[in-house]
């Protein structure tokens, strides 16, 4: 089978600082993959790699086995790679429908009209649970409903692979719940493949079938979720993580 | 929407309110920089604006009424010249409008004069083609480039043996105009020249100073107004280029203002200048009493002769009024053309023959003064000479 | 409602040359012009955060070209300014391609060298641009009339607000709000930001290009002030104080501005000052400007 | 040969004053991610301030300089607190914001000062005849001297002192330098006050050589940003260079292709530069 995302080698430096070093990874379709590691280990930087955001500077992604790293973010987004952001990063003076349009917007799909655009905007909403909050401002929503509208927008590209950067941090164990019945239900209903960074380990180990973790910037454990828990290395990272 | 609405109404309400309405006064425009690097020369027609009100108003003012004067400032910019000029002709309604001393501006003055028929006397612009158009709502009681350089300046030149001369001039209709007439004048006399070109409001001439040492000149005629002068003079004398070579200001007053010494040391000793007025050289009985009355009002001499200039055209304007016996437009012009009124510099006659600069122009006598010991000495024409020109060893 | 009073702006708008004496007129027709100059400079820096200082310089290379072509190629005004629309789009593209990418900082200071290299060959090239002794020109109509002059600027003006106003609600405004609010984020939903930027930038250019061949054709007079610095802060000024990035804005900023300088105008060089002054207040305590102000009291009530 | 030396110092005292005016501006840039539009009006006000005290108030000149130097770096710091910091972090907020200020401080000048050039005393007069070649300006020289003086000074201030460790570690890395107990506000609010008060000081030491006017400080400011963006954002080395260069090319250009055009060449650099090579001579590449 081949995969749907690769990386091989991926690479980034800031300045001096290995950001990421030598990473390949590998995406199958369908599949729910978690990505971890202590604060400071390249998580974020791999998926803005990915996204075009910072390319690597050495190695190569591929979608579908396609090259991407060459591309810019939006020409990687409408290739069918969406995220969201660790930081939620809706557009704060727009309302909720509009944020949406933007995704569908930059999907730039040629043919459908304002209407049809607008109705399934409508829907994406609807499936993340913003229902009938379409014309409220995206600034005064709260946390999990700005995460939720981030998601839409994001689902509105249509994307065949989702990025989600601790989509979990800061909600309460119900909400987290919720959540994790969402992405199941866009990892099966829509079918999208899911590389999915989080903090919260309970959650995150249910979740994915295999979990990749790392280091300062290397690939340091990747399997199932059982077996990178009792990995020696993981626990090193993780408590020496603690210790500094 | 509807405060939208209520904002225009609002607006218009206010626009309406204040249109002018009937004056028991006759207002007389005046345009001139008062803003902008020639702003002393607003301060000098401030000056003579009230001393020709003083004096126009104490006899009696014109058709029985009290003058106003309405002065819009130009900024020395030609846009808002003509935007001033404008507005003093719709939203004040002068019947006639004075002043100006930039060509530049002036040039674009005179086309909205000539498009609304307003009568417009200019005392200091003195390129050609402000007469030259010979529209008949322009008129000009003060030098002409032409007239400046034919009578005086090439004279000045030719008369005292200059063999190799240099023309330095700004970027302005001023500069331009009489630097052209001077190439024409000196061509005809056969006396050798460069020229070289600056911009208006430049501090810095090393540049243009080392290339004219080159040409080794015995006198450079600067045409370059305001403070640009100053630096002009200092820098050639730090070059070593003056005051072997002796610097001609062709303008005048940028050589009598406040910071001329301040600016320019030791340099401006041996430093020449047109003028067209000096303490000592009186040509009508009305100078002598606008001399008396300046220093008792301001408590000091008179230094900018534009003081004067727009003095002179102010008590044309009443003049031309009082005979007209009416605000009309072509009364005023019928008036003007008919003028012999004596002011500071002499009889005023406007030239009525079409075709050349000389229509409606009249040329006031012009003098050549130099800086010696800081005394100003006259050293031309020889029959208003106090002095004799001084060269440095 | 809205459309009534639309309507009803519509209708004083084409009543005004009726009650207004020559000068007023006048003021009217200066503040269509920086109604349009001061709404297409808020289409790039109200809506997608570029702070363009070559605005003015825009508007002199529409005077220039068009003022040019009528005088030395004997072209009719109304090609002359479409000629010089489009110079001044096109060099707006080339600017833009050339300092949209390199971000903020740049694109200002590009701009403004522009702007600068602009003023500094009209200054010089006097044999054909008089310098800044400015250059007369012939006007649109062949008989000089402020009425003519005003319809044909309110005329440009309000399809101008139209187009404007139908760009803004079509995807690309969505566009443009998304690059505004979140350059990041709009780049990874599959916006293409900096062909955004361009487009606005190369759109607001042109559209100065055409205010400012219709201004120096009103005042058959262009000189190297039409693109100054000066010229550029009044425009910023005047959007600044209405409320940048709303549409009414920009609008209600220049007519008020023109109609207050028109008052104090006794202050002369320093009503500048003023403006300065208030606008720097605006940008600081209220940067959504009057437009902001306004929304935030009604609100409140 | 005499007038290619001649034009050349020319070029090198221009660059001088380039240089330490651009300073002002870089450090400003490299630390805050702010472009000060006002700079030139702080150049203008150094010369101002020095005429004033030296001629108004009959203070010593070298004194006057000094003090209108310091009381710019006041202002700044003053700018810094009520106006810049707001805006940290939006950068079209804090380019328009300056650019308003540019436009109230050049009216205010104008008010204040009046709209004549002013000319504080020259600390030395004459000129000297440099190796039997040419004649030039005792005061020029004495500007280059005090240019290279202030340059050395500032390299010593960011090279050996707690300031200049601080600046060089918020250019490198903003979110480290936080980390390591920087106190970025601070830094910041000095480096505002140091960069307008190394433009007084241009300002006041070419006073009497080009006397300044209100009208005069765009350029200044243009300037300045050309050296700054040829000798690479933030580059404290790339604006002395830069600054040079300018200097030397506008007096060669003036001398032997247009002394029209003389300013037009910094620009024409500009674009070149952001075509070429947009992060600058000595700037890090993005």
């Amino acid at each position: 089978m081949k995969p749907v995302l690769e990386g091989r080698d991926v690479s980034r430096s800031f300045g001096g600082l290995m950001a990421l070093h030598r990473v390949s990874f590998q995406l199958f379709e369908g599949e729910i993959v978690g990505l971890i590691g202590p604060n400071g280990s390249g998580k974020t930087t791999l998926f803005n790699a990915i996204t075009g955001v910072f390319p690597p500077q050495e190695g190569e992604i591929l979608l579908d086995g396609k090259p991407i790293s060459r591309l810019k973010p939006f020409q990687i987004c409408r290739m069918g790679i969406g995220r969201t952001f660790q930081i939620v990063r809706p557009f704060l003076k727009m309302t909720c429908l509009e944020n949406v349009l933007v995704g569908i917007v930059g999907k730039d799909e040629k043919g459908t009209s304002r209407e049809e655009r607008v109705e399934q905007a409508l829907l994406e909403l609807e499936f993340v649970g913003l229902g009938g909050q379409s014309h409220r401002l995206a600034g005064s929503l709260t946390l999990l409903q700005k995460k939720m509208l981030e998601l839409a927008r994001a689902l509105a590209t249509r994307p065949r692979v989702l990025l989600l950067d601790e989509v979990l941090a800061g909600l309460n164990p119900s909400e987290i719940l919720q959540a994790l019945h969402m992405i199941e239900a866009i990892r099966v209903k829509r079918k999208v493949t899911i590389f999915w960074v989080e903090h919260v380990m309970g959650a995150i180990m249910t979740a994915c079938q295999r979990i990749i973790v790392l280091d300062q910037g290397r690939k340091i454990a990747e399997g199932p979720p059982d077996e990178v828990r009792s990995n020696p290395r993981v626990i090193e990272a993780y408590l020496g993580g603690a210790d500094a | 929407m509807r405060k939208l609405v209520g904002v225009l109404l609002g607006f218009l309400v206010l626009v309406w309110a204040s249109d002018p309405w009937a004056a028991d006064t006759i207002k007389i425009g005046v345009v001139g920089p008062r803003t902008g690097p020639a702003a002393a020369t607003g301060k000098a027609f401030e000056e003579g604006i009230a001393l020709a009100l003083d004096h126009i108003n104490a006899s009696g003012g014109v058709l029985g009424k009290q003058v106003e004067v309405v002065f819009e400032d130009t900024g020395g910019v030609p846009e808002k010249a003509a935007s001033g000029f404008e507005k003093l002709v719709t939203r004040d309604q002068v019947p006639i409008v004075v002043g100006e001393s930039h060509s530049s501006s002036a040039l674009a003055e005179i086309e909205v004069a000539n498009r609304y028929k307003v009568p417009f006397i200019i005392c200091e612009a003195w390129h050609d083609d402000i007469t030259k158009k010979n529209y008949k709502w322009v008129f000009r009681a003060g030098p002409a480039n032409s007239g400046v350089v034919d009578f005086y300046i090439a004279p000045f030149v030719k008369d005292m043996g200059f063999k190799k001369v240099a023309i330095v001039r700004e970027n302005s209709d001023w500069g331009v105009g009489i630097a052209e007439r001077t190439e024409y004048n000196l061509t005809k006399m056969n006396i050798p020249f460069v020229t070289l070109k600056v911009e208006r409001e430049a501090k810095d001439f090393y540049t243009e100073l080392t290339k004219l040492k080159a040409e080794n000149p015995e006198i450079i005629l600067a045409y370059i107004y305001g403070t640009g002068l100053h630096f002009f003079l200092a820098q050639a004398h730090e070059v070593g280029l003056a005051p072997k070579a002796l610097v001609l200001d062709g303008a005048g007053p940028p050589s009598l203002w406040e910071s001329f010494w301040k600016n320019v040391g030791d340099a401006g000793e041996l430093e020449l200048f047109i003028s067209s007025m000096h303490q000592d050289v009186h040509l009508t009985p009305t100078s002598r009493k606008f001399w008396d009355d300046y220093k008792k009002k301001f408590g000091k001499d008179p230094s900018d002769y534009k003081t004067r200039s727009i003095y002179n055209v102010l008590l044309i304007a009443a003049d031309a009024i009082n005979r007209a016996k009416s605000t009309n437009n072509e009364a005023i012009v019928d008036a003007l053309e008919k003028t012999e009124l004596e002011v500071t510099t002499g009889v005023v006659k406007f030239g009525l023959n079409p075709g050349s600069y000389e229509y409606h122009q009249w040329m006031p006598p012009m003098l050549v003064v130099q800086w010696q010991n800081k005394k100003q000495v006259v050293v031309y024409p020889k029959e208003a000479a106090t002095g004799v020109l001084v060269r440095a060893k | 409602m809205k459309r009534a009073g639309l309507a009803g702006v519509f209708l004083i708008a084409i009543l005004v040359p009726f009650f207004l004496n020559q000068y007023w007129l006048h003021v009217a027709i200066i503040s269509l012009f920086y109604v349009m100059m001061a709404s297409s400079w808020n289409l790039i820096a109200g809506y997608t955060g570029q702070v363009s200082f070559a605005h003015a310089a825009f508007a002199g290379v529409g005077a220039y070209t068009s003022g040019m072509l009528a005088l030395y190629g004997g072209v009719h005004p109304a090609l002359g300014i479409i000629a010089g629309t489009l110079l001044a789009g096109v060099l707006g593209l080339g600017l833009g391609g050339l300092c949209i990418r390199m971000g903020g900082i740049y694109l200002s200071l590009t701009t403004l060298g522009f702007s600068e290299i602009l003023r500094i060959i009209i200054t010089n090239e006097e044999q054909w641009t008089r310098g800044t002794m400015g250059l007369q020109i012939p006007g649109v109509f062949s008989v000089y009339s402020k009425t003519h002059y005003y319809f044909l600027f309110l005329a440009v003006t309000l399809a101008f607000l139209v187009l404007m106003r139908r760009l803004l609600n079509s995807d690309t405004g969505l566009a443009f709000r998304a690059v505004l609010n979140d350059e990041l984020a709009a780049s990874t939903s599959g916006i293409d930001t900096v062909r955004v930027r361009l487009m606005a930038f190369t759109s607001s250019s042109a559209m100065a290009g055409l205010a400012g061949g219709l201004y120096g054709h009103y005042l058959m007079l262009i000189t190297p002030d039409i693109p100054s610095l000066g010229q550029m802060f009044l425009v910023l000024a005047m959007a600044v104080i209405g409320g940048m990035g709303s549409f009414a804005g920009p609008i209600i900023g220049a007519i008020a501005l023109e109609f207050l300088s028109e008052y104090i105008r006794i202050y002369g060089e320093y009503h500048l000052l003023l403006f300065g002054l208030v606008a720097l207040v605006i940008a600081r305590f209220a940067p959504s400007g009057m437009v902001g102000l306004w929304e935030k009291i009604w609100r409140r009530r | 040969m005499s007038e290619f030396l001649m034009f050349l110092t020319n070029g090198l005292v221009m660059g001088g004053i380039n240089a330490i005016s651009a300073l002002g501006v870089s450090l400003v840039v490299g630390i805050m991610r702010v472009i000060n539009f006002a700079h030139g009006e702080m150049y203008i006000f150094g010369g101002y301030l020095s005429y004033q005290l030296a001629v108004g108030a009959g203070i010593p000149p070298v004194l006057s300089m000094l003090c209108s130097v310091a009381a710019v770096f006041l202002g700044g710091l003053a700018i810094e607190k009520w106006l810049i910091r707001p805006t940290y972090g939006d950068e079209m907020y804090s380019l328009i914001i300056t650019f308003i200020l540019s436009i109230i401080l050049q009216n205010a000048a104008l008010l204040i000062f009046g709209p004549y050039p002013v000319k504080p005393p020259s600390l030395v007069f004459g000129a000297t005849n440099i190796f039997g070649l040419f004649h030039y300006g005792n005061q020029r020289l004495l500007s280059l001297a005090l240019a290279a003086g202030i340059i050395g000074a500032i390299m010593y201030l960011v090279r050996r002192t707690w300031f200049g460790k601080s600046v060089r570690a918020i250019s490198q890395d903003r979110e480290m330098a936080a980390m390591l107990g920087v106190d970025h506000l601070k830094v910041n609010m000095i480096s505002f006050g140091l960069g307008c008060a190394l433009a007084a000081s241009a300002g006041a030491i070419i006073a009497p050589i080009f006397p300044v006017t209100p009208s005069g400080s765009g350029a200044v400011s243009l300037t300045a940003f050309v050296v700054v963006v040829l000798g690479g954002m933030g580059s404290l080395k790339g604006c002395i260079a830069g600054g040079v260069i300018l200097g030397v090319l506008e007096n060669l250009g003036a001398a032997y292709i247009s002394t029209d055009y003389r300013h037009i060449f910094g620009f024409i650099i500009l674009i070149g530069v952001l075509v070429l090579r947009p992060w600058g001579l000595f700037g890090k590449r993005i």
